[in-house]
């Protein structure tokens, strides 16, 4: 496989989307402004709409999707549902908040919401788990995109909160984020070991390949140290009841997308079939 | 059911691209663009203790078809007699059964925006002939027919063969059904993914 | 390009014009047709240099890429050079004969089925249309012309023959034979000529050094462009005004 | 869009261009009135059937042709000797056919040679002028300044050229093939032998068609010598030996090339190139040690018992004993008597003649043949011929037994000894082995005398006795290399000096009909000083090719799928059928014809005489018109062209007579004996004394006694050091490789380099090389590389494989359509030829230099030429962007 540009932004920003969306949800529990979760949520919509028009640009003829929907099966229909679902609960969060609902109602949105969004990220890895490509072929593919969602979402939050000075959600956002930047790495490690171990070793798939390889650049660089150790460092940067500023919080997140962006290269440039003729 | 499918016999199997010509010339396949690609497998060993064979490389129709199975529009399917078609007027050319297919022997076809491969022909069949490739292989190596009917060719081919000498692709589950014969006098079948196969875009 | 803002006139009383422009229009058509045509079938001889020398062209026409082609062809026959005619042979034979492999066997080679086939051969599916479309109107290619019927020279030719069509029904008045005559008109320039030939006289300066050539090809696709809203406004006008035939 | 807002008066005015009218003038219509016919053909699809001639095998095809135009090919079944099969480059016949860049009207150069401007003249005025100055160059240096070659893929009529050159009085014209592929073989077999078309041992000719009838299964093991079916012709000899293989025939295969048939057999001897006669020579020594002839037919049926005087090395006849004693008798040593016996044919059976010894006859030292030969091959152990051959003794041993003891056995032998100063001595060293083994007529033998009748000659005629004797001995390498008085031509390196130095004499005129002479032949830089001495230089050709680049005038030719020809298969007469025609092409063959035709009309004797049968008889006459000349040989069979064409596929003769064997037991009814064989003494004449009378005389092939060669021509096969080889001082150490060559099955010789479907498959040149000589040479895999040998330096890429003899590299010939235009005229970058040694010693016997068996270097380069398309995409230049395919037009 090259490198699939189209798709890298889809599953990218349905992360960024979808981690936004259920990081806002939390901050309802953290008792943030109304702003911060005005612009999460209108962070989120646009997110997964850079993310649906990704996914078209991936496609030859768009304008026969609706000829998808006759196959529920498909984990393309399942991704394009979670997208719509998990933004019909954005556009409903958007409008209670504008409309001045209550905490309960907006909390019940988000919990609501936060079903379609966990299961799109997930669902945008789990499409690629199959025998096919034995580099992909591991469920821990889509835990490294659930947990990169996690991570998007918390950095974007975090940009969100920057201005924000309650010491509370301030430290437990940073907690959060590094427990969730820990979890990546060891995902990624685990997965990286799932494809040393996987069927039909081929040279085009090796672990090697990442560590040392051609691909060496792209996984140390982009996954670990601007997708994890730059985000990491950003954070525990300051104090823990300090939020970090506007444009270092920026970029932790833009950093972090990076570095999911850099981990879908990577899994796609190891995802050569069991054998390849052509 | 039937299953109409490829028997290559590769002790027959002479090398000379006459097939992978028919098929474009046939199908009027784009340039870089392959259904049907001979591979040169070898030569495996060292000078002069060595052997080599060609593998002629082709959709493998297959039984649990992955691409048939991802397909979101349904343009993959499966026909009565068991080959794997594309309806072009329905694909969304995403591409996702190309990730599917284990041997990646589909292809995109960057005027059509649709993803395209090998027909066995179908146009052909339904004329009663047979696939161009079979019909001009020079070393008369390939064999078209039902593979569940005992009484076919492709089947008593493969018996007179013996278990021994009929390879197929590796099984990750698809059960691919094109079969190749090859005899261990001719060669030893290899088990994976051949590096040098004398064609530069392969591996690609 | 050097070129002039089109003329903007308003439409003018139709009825008057309509009876006497009406078939000169139709016959200066067929006539460019011919006059493209006999540029592409065969190398410009003496006689026709001649003749061109004598012609003039509407230099300020309106069309710009036909304005500019009319007056890069009469600066051309201004000014042809010690020796046009074999300056124009060995022009025609590089452009569009693709002679001795000239530019690595780049060339405008002037066949539909070029253009159209995916493997860029001549005689695929488009020269077999043009084949069925002559024949429909009772034409084939003469025995004598060697070359495939798709080559531009004879699908120009069948324009102006098509033109010839709607003059003779315009003499007898048989309005319904011009709207059959138009719409097949349209249907050629529209499913053949505009399909391709606009590529082809791109390529043509690509590989052409005479000005001539250039020109033309700058008169060809300025031409057929025209032509696409002349049919177009002739038929709406056959339409709406039933009697203006 | 602006233009929409001009209405018609605008219109009007744009369309008014004064003097239109009168410039029309007298055009010529495209179009005419259809005629109904016609109208109706519309969109049915005729299949007819026709022959391929992508190479010279003759496949059959089944045209799928739709309203005049071929919309698609295939094998036809009913061709014995394809049998429904058909390869790449058959498949390629609608690409090239419809390659828009095919030559369409004769040309005629317009400023400098090389700068590519080209004016269209008619047939006549091409024709014209060619004869014109042809004349002219006759009238004031002689005929033999004009030059006619022919040669390259697909080659529609040998000796077209040679009848040409006969006719119009000029003893040169060549062709790169001729020494160098197949005449040494098909020379060789003709004097030892004497099987006609049908009787030599290659392959790739559709010789040893007995191998086709794999259902009978006689033959036990097969020798491809030098040879690779599977990719030389994959339709027909391929096809044919891999039926055999499946029907448990066990093969050897003696090449440096891992090739397909190498992978299949059961013995894969990897020689070095140019030592092929070394380890003929121990064969022979092994099998005469072992006993593993069939003494009773080498006894009976070879020349092997007959006394040679060790002086003359001629053989003893009758008529040497005494005075009035036959001189058509060989003699032998009689046991009994103890005395030299003439041996009356066929056998004496109360002689016991001696067949290994040496005896005084009449006080003059005599020995057999067959002791001349054990002493010949005394030398060549199997440890000698492991040494020189880069091979194992013990696979030696091996090959030689299964030959030797797994019998009926043959041995088909290729081009590749044809191409080194071995040529002829390879040939005897494998005839040698056959009639040792009396391989020679039984059931699946490859040495077969089927009954052909004249059909060969019908097609392909020289017209000999129009050269006279002065002109014959004018012929450049003639004199020296007699054998070329085969094909009748002259030597390539001659020719070439006499082009660049003028000695003898100076060369004026060369009409070429073929595709890239560039490619083709040896030391191919060197050829671009004679030809800038030339004063005409034409070329014709389906398509420009990088000798275009130095031509005068360019003629468009036909390709296969527009012309009419005859075509056999074993007893049956098929038709090449004309389908389509485009532009002005004209058949590759009549060119000849209508040249001879103009000369005649500017008075040349002899090419008005070729037009008269009384003259040109027995050979047929050239025709006026080619619908004439095929009546003319159809006439044969007692049609019509058309009725012939209706008829076929017909026998010539029936299968029961057409393939007998044995045919030497035949009585013969004109003397009560048997037939023999087509020798002087119907013996299979293993000792090949007619070589020293061709040497001497130019017989059994010339017309005129010509002076003798500076040296005799040897009767026993000899092995000669290739002349640059691993072992030639003050070479090797600097080049330390061989360079070998041999087919792909894509390509016959330099044609279709310019067809995407093929290029895609191989787009550029490869270098094979074993993995031991890239890590010497500092090459990895894919590297691009250079090539270099004393006379050049090209490029090429690297493919690393084991399947190549170490110390032995392999390349392709390879030249670039997409660098025509360019400096390099598209020869210069990949072509293997650039390298190639045509300096002497060559063959004694025909001259043939080395294509094959010289040495390179091999380095690693910074990338590929300038220009040359690498990858598939590339040859969009070729294909650019297509606008939408035109849709179906509904009527």
């Amino acid at each position: 496989m090259g490198n699939e540009w189209a798709l890298v932004f889809f599953t990218a920003f349905v992360g960024l989307g979808s981690g936004t969306f259920v990081a806002v949800g939390v901050s309802e529990w953290w008792e943030e402004d109304a702003q911060v979760r005005l612009r999460g949520g209108i962070l989120a919509l646009i997110a997964l709409a850079a993310g649906g028009f990704s996914s078209v640009l991936h496609l030859g003829h768009p304008e026969r999707i609706f000829g998808a929907l006759g196959h529920p099966t498909s984990g393309i229909f399942m991704e394009a549902l979670m997208i719509g679902l998990t933004g019909l609960c954005a556009v409903a969060y958007l409008i209670a908040l504008r409309r001045g609902a209550s905490g309960q109602v907006r909390k019940r949105i988000a919990v609501i919401g936060a079903v379609p969004a966990i299961l799109l990220a997930f669902a945008v890895g789990d499409t690629y788990v199959m025998a096919s490509r034995p580099a992909w072929d591991t469920l821990l593919l889509p835990m490294v995109y659930l947990i990169s969602a996690a991570l998007l979402g918390c950095l974007s939050l975090g940009v969100l909160m920057a201005r924000q000075q309650k010491a509370e959600a301030v430290v437990a956002l940073k907690w959060t984020t590094l427990g969730v930047l820990a979890l990546q790495g060891v995902v990624v490690i685990a997965y990286l070991v799932a494809v040393a171990v996987a069927p039909y070793p081929n040279a085009t798939r090796s672990v090697i390949r990442v560590l040392t390889g051609n691909l060496a650049p792209l996984f140390w660089g982009g996954v670990v140290l601007v997708g994890l150790l730059v985000p990491s460092s950003l954070t525990i940067a300051k104090r823990a009841a300090a939020p970090l500023p506007v444009a270092a919080a920026t970029f932790a997140l833009v950093c972090a997308f990076v570095g999911a962006a850099s981990f879908r290269l990577l899994m796609f440039n190891l995802g050569t079939s069991v054998w390849h003729f052509f | 059911m039937a299953h109409k499918t490829l028997v290559i016999d590769l002790d027959r199997c002479l090398g000379c691209f006459s097939c992978e010509v028919a098929c474009k010339m046939e199908n009027g396949v784009a340039l870089g663009v392959y259904f049907n690609k001979v591979l040169t497998i070898g030569p495996t060993g060292t000078f002069p203790d060595v052997e080599m064979y060609f593998l002629p490389t082709v959709c493998q129709e297959c039984a649990d078809a992955p691409c048939v199975k991802v397909c979101p529009t349904g343009a993959s399917y499966k026909t009565e007699d068991g080959i794997v078609l594309i309806n072009k007027d329905i694909c969304i050319g995403c591409r996702y059964c190309m990730m599917a297919c284990p041997y990646g022997a589909r292809s995109f076809n960057n005027d059509a925006k649709v993803v395209e491969k090998c027909t066995l022909c179908v146009h052909l069949q339904a004329i009663g002939e047979q696939p161009a490739c079979v019909k001009n292989c020079c070393g008369k190596a390939r064999l078209f027919g039902d593979i569940d009917d005992p009484a076919s060719d492709v089947s008593k081919a493969l018996k007179a063969a013996g278990s021994d000498a009929v390879h197929s692709l590796p099984d990750v589950g698809n059960h691919p059904s094109v079969r190749y014969i090859l005899h261990r006098k001719t060669a030893t079948w290899q088990q994976s993914q051949p590096e040098n196969t004398g064609r530069e875009s392969q591996n690609g | 390009m050097n070129t002039s803002p089109p003329i903007r006139i308003g439409r003018l009383g139709k009825d008057v014009e309509a009876k006497s422009e009406y078939p000169a229009l139709v016959a200066n058509r067929e006539n460019l047709y011919r006059f493209l045509a006999r540029l592409y079938k065969v190398e410009v001889d003496q006689a026709l240099l001649e003749r061109m020398m004598g012609m003039s062209f509407p230099e300020d026409c309106g069309e710009e890429e036909l304005a500019s082609g009319y007056r890069m062809l009469g600066a051309y026959l201004r000014c042809p050079g010690q020796d046009p005619l074999t300056d124009l042979a060995v022009d025609y034979a590089k452009v569009f004969l693709g002679a001795g492999g000239a530019k690595n066997g780049f060339a405008a080679f002037p066949y539909e089925s070029v253009y159209t086939s995916p493997e860029r051969l001549i005689m695929q599916e488009a020269r077999d249309q043009v084949v069925a479309a002559y024949r429909s109107e009772g034409l084939d290619k003469v025995e004598a012309l060697d070359v495939p019927e798709d080559h531009v020279a004879l699908e120009l030719e069948f324009m102006a023959c098509l033109c010839g069509e709607t003059r003779a029904a315009l003499a007898r008045g048989d309005r319904g034979a011009v709207l059959v005559s138009l719409a097949n008109q349209k249907d050629f320039l529209t499913r053949h000529l505009l399909n391709w030939v606009p590529a082809f006289c791109a390529d043509i300066p690509k590989c052409a050094d005479t000005d001539f050539y250039k020109a033309v090809a700058k008169l060809t696709s300025g031409y057929l462009r025209l032509e696409q809203a002349i049919i177009e406004e002739q038929i709406d006008d056959s339409a709406a005004h039933p009697d203006g035939v | 869009m602006k233009q929409l807002e001009l209405k018609r008066r605008d219109f009007l005015k744009a369309t008014a261009v004064t003097g239109i009218g009168a410039a029309l003038g007298s055009s010529i219509a495209g179009l005419a009135s259809a005629q109904p016919t016609k109208t109706a053909e519309t969109s049915t699809i005729k299949i007819v059937k026709t022959n391929c001639r992508s190479c010279t095998a003759d496949c059959g095809v089944l045209a799928h042709v739709r309203d005049g135009r071929v919309i698609k090919l295939e094998g036809n079944p009913e061709f014995e000797r394809s049998r429904g099969a058909l390869c790449a480059k058959g498949l390629s016949g609608i690409q090239a056919l419809y390659h828009p860049s095919r030559n369409k009207y004769p040309m005629k150069r317009v400023g400098a040679r090389g700068e590519n401007k080209w004016m269209r003249v008619s047939w006549d005025q091409a024709l014209n002028e060619i004869a014109a100055k042809l004349m002219e160059i006759r009238e004031k240096y002689g005929a033999e300044a004009v030059l006619g070659s022919t040669g390259g893929g697909g080659n529609p009529n040998f000796l077209s050229c040679c009848r040409f050159s006969d006719v119009f009085g000029s003893p040169n014209w060549f062709e790169p093939g001729c020494a160098q592929c197949y005449m040494p073989r098909q020379m060789v077999y003709q004097m030892m032998y004497g099987g006609g078309p049908t009787g030599n041992p290659s392959l790739a000719d559709s010789n040893c068609l007995e191998l086709y009838f794999y259902d009978e299964i006689k033959v036990k093991t097969v020798v491809l010598w030098a040879t690779d079916p599977s990719y030389s012709g994959p339709a027909q000899a391929g096809r044919a030996i891999n039926e055999l293989r499946a029907r448990g025939v066990q093969t050897i295969v003696i090449d440096p090339r891992f090739t397909p048939d190498a992978a299949k057999a059961e013995i894969w001897l990897p020689i070095r190139p140019g030592t092929d006669v070394a380890l003929m020579l121990a064969w022979i020594r092994y099998i005469l040690d072992k006993k593993l002839y069939d003494a009773d037919f080498v006894m009976k049926w070879t020349n092997l018992p007959f006394l040679v005087n060790a002086k003359t090395k001629m053989l003893l006849r009758a008529s040497d004993l005494k005075a009035g004693g036959d001189a058509n008798t060989f003699v032998v040593w009689d046991k009994k008597t103890q005395s030299a016996q003439p041996l009356a044919y066929p056998w004496d059976d109360s002689l016991e003649p001696v067949l290994d010894g040496a005896f005084t006859v009449g006080g003059v030292e005599c020995k057999t043949g067959f002791r001349l030969l054990k002493e010949k091959t005394e030398p060549f152990t199997l440890a000698k011929a492991a040494e020189i051959c880069w091979l194992d003794a013990d696979m030696i041993e091996k090959a030689i037994k299964l030959y030797g003891e797994n019998t009926p056995s043959s041995i088909c032998l290729g081009v590749a000894t044809d191409q080194n100063a071995n040529s002829t001595q390879a040939a005897m060293g494998t005839a040698t082995l056959d009639m040792l083994m009396g391989n020679v007529e039984k059931p699946g033998t490859i040495m077969q005398r089927y009954e052909e009748g004249d059909i060969g000659n019908l097609r392909s005629t020289m017209l000999k006795k129009f050269l006279s004797e002065e002109q014959l001995n004018k012929r450049l390498g003639g004199i020296e290399h007699k054998g070329l008085l085969r094909w009748w031509a002259a030597q390539p390196t001659y020719i070439l000096e006499a082009m660049t130095t003028g000695k003898p004499y100076r060369l004026r005129a060369w009409i070429e009909r073929s595709g890239n002479k560039l490619g083709t032949v040896a030391n191919a830089s060197a050829w671009i000083e004679g030809m800038k001495q030339l004063e005409l230089i034409v070329q014709m050709f389906v398509y420009p090719t990088s000798f275009s680049a130095y031509a005068d005038y360019l003629l468009p030719a036909n390709e296969w799928l527009e012309t009419d020809f005859m075509v056999s298969s074993y007893n049956r007469m098929f038709a090449r059928q004309a389908v389509t025609h485009l532009w002005e092409t004209m058949n590759e063959t009549w060119f000849w014809a209508r040249l001879a035709k103009k000369c005649a009309e500017l008075g040349h004797e002899n090419c008005k005489k070729a037009f008269d049968p009384k003259e040109t008889a027995p050979e047929l006459p050239y025709y006026d018109t080619y619908e004439e000349q095929m009546d003319g040989w159809s006439a044969y069979f007692g049609m019509t062209w058309a009725e012939y064409k209706a008829k076929m596929p017909f026998e010539f003769n029936s299968m029961e007579r057409w393939r007998r064997f044995y045919v030497y037991k035949e009585t013969d009814p004109k003397t009560g004996k048997p037939k023999g064989f087509g020798t002087q003494s119907k013996k299979c004449e293993i000792y090949a004394e007619s070589m020293i009378i061709l040497g001497r005389t130019g017989k059994p092939w010339t017309t005129f006694i010509l002076p003798p060669a500076s040296k005799d021509y040897e009767p026993l096969p000899h092995y000669v050091e290739p002349p640059e080889g691993p072992n030639t001082e003050g070479i090797a150490a600097k080049y330390p490789l061989v360079m070998t060559n041999g087919r792909l099955p894509i390509w016959h010789h330099t044609t279709l380099r310019n067809i995407p479907y093929l290029r895609e498959i191989f787009p550029v040149a490869e270098i094979w090389i074993n993995p031991v000589d890239a890590s010497a040479s500092g090459v990895s895999p894919g590297d691009w590389v250079w090539v270099e040998s004393p006379r050049g330096k090209i490029r090429a890429k690297a493919r690393v494989t084991q399947g190549m003899a170490r110390g032995v590299v392999y390349m392709e010939r390879f030249w670039n359509p997409e660098t025509v235009d360019t400096e390099t005229h598209g020869w210069q970058e990949m072509n293997v030829n650039v390298l190639s040694k045509n300096s002497a010693p060559f063959n004694d016997v025909c001259g043939t230099y080395t294509l094959r068996g010289y040495q390179v270097r091999v380095s690693k380069a910074d990338g590929p030429p300038a220009g040359v398309w690498l990858k598939p995409e590339d040859f969009k230049p070729w294909l650019p962007q297509p606008s939408d395919p035109t849709k179906l037009v509904e009527l």
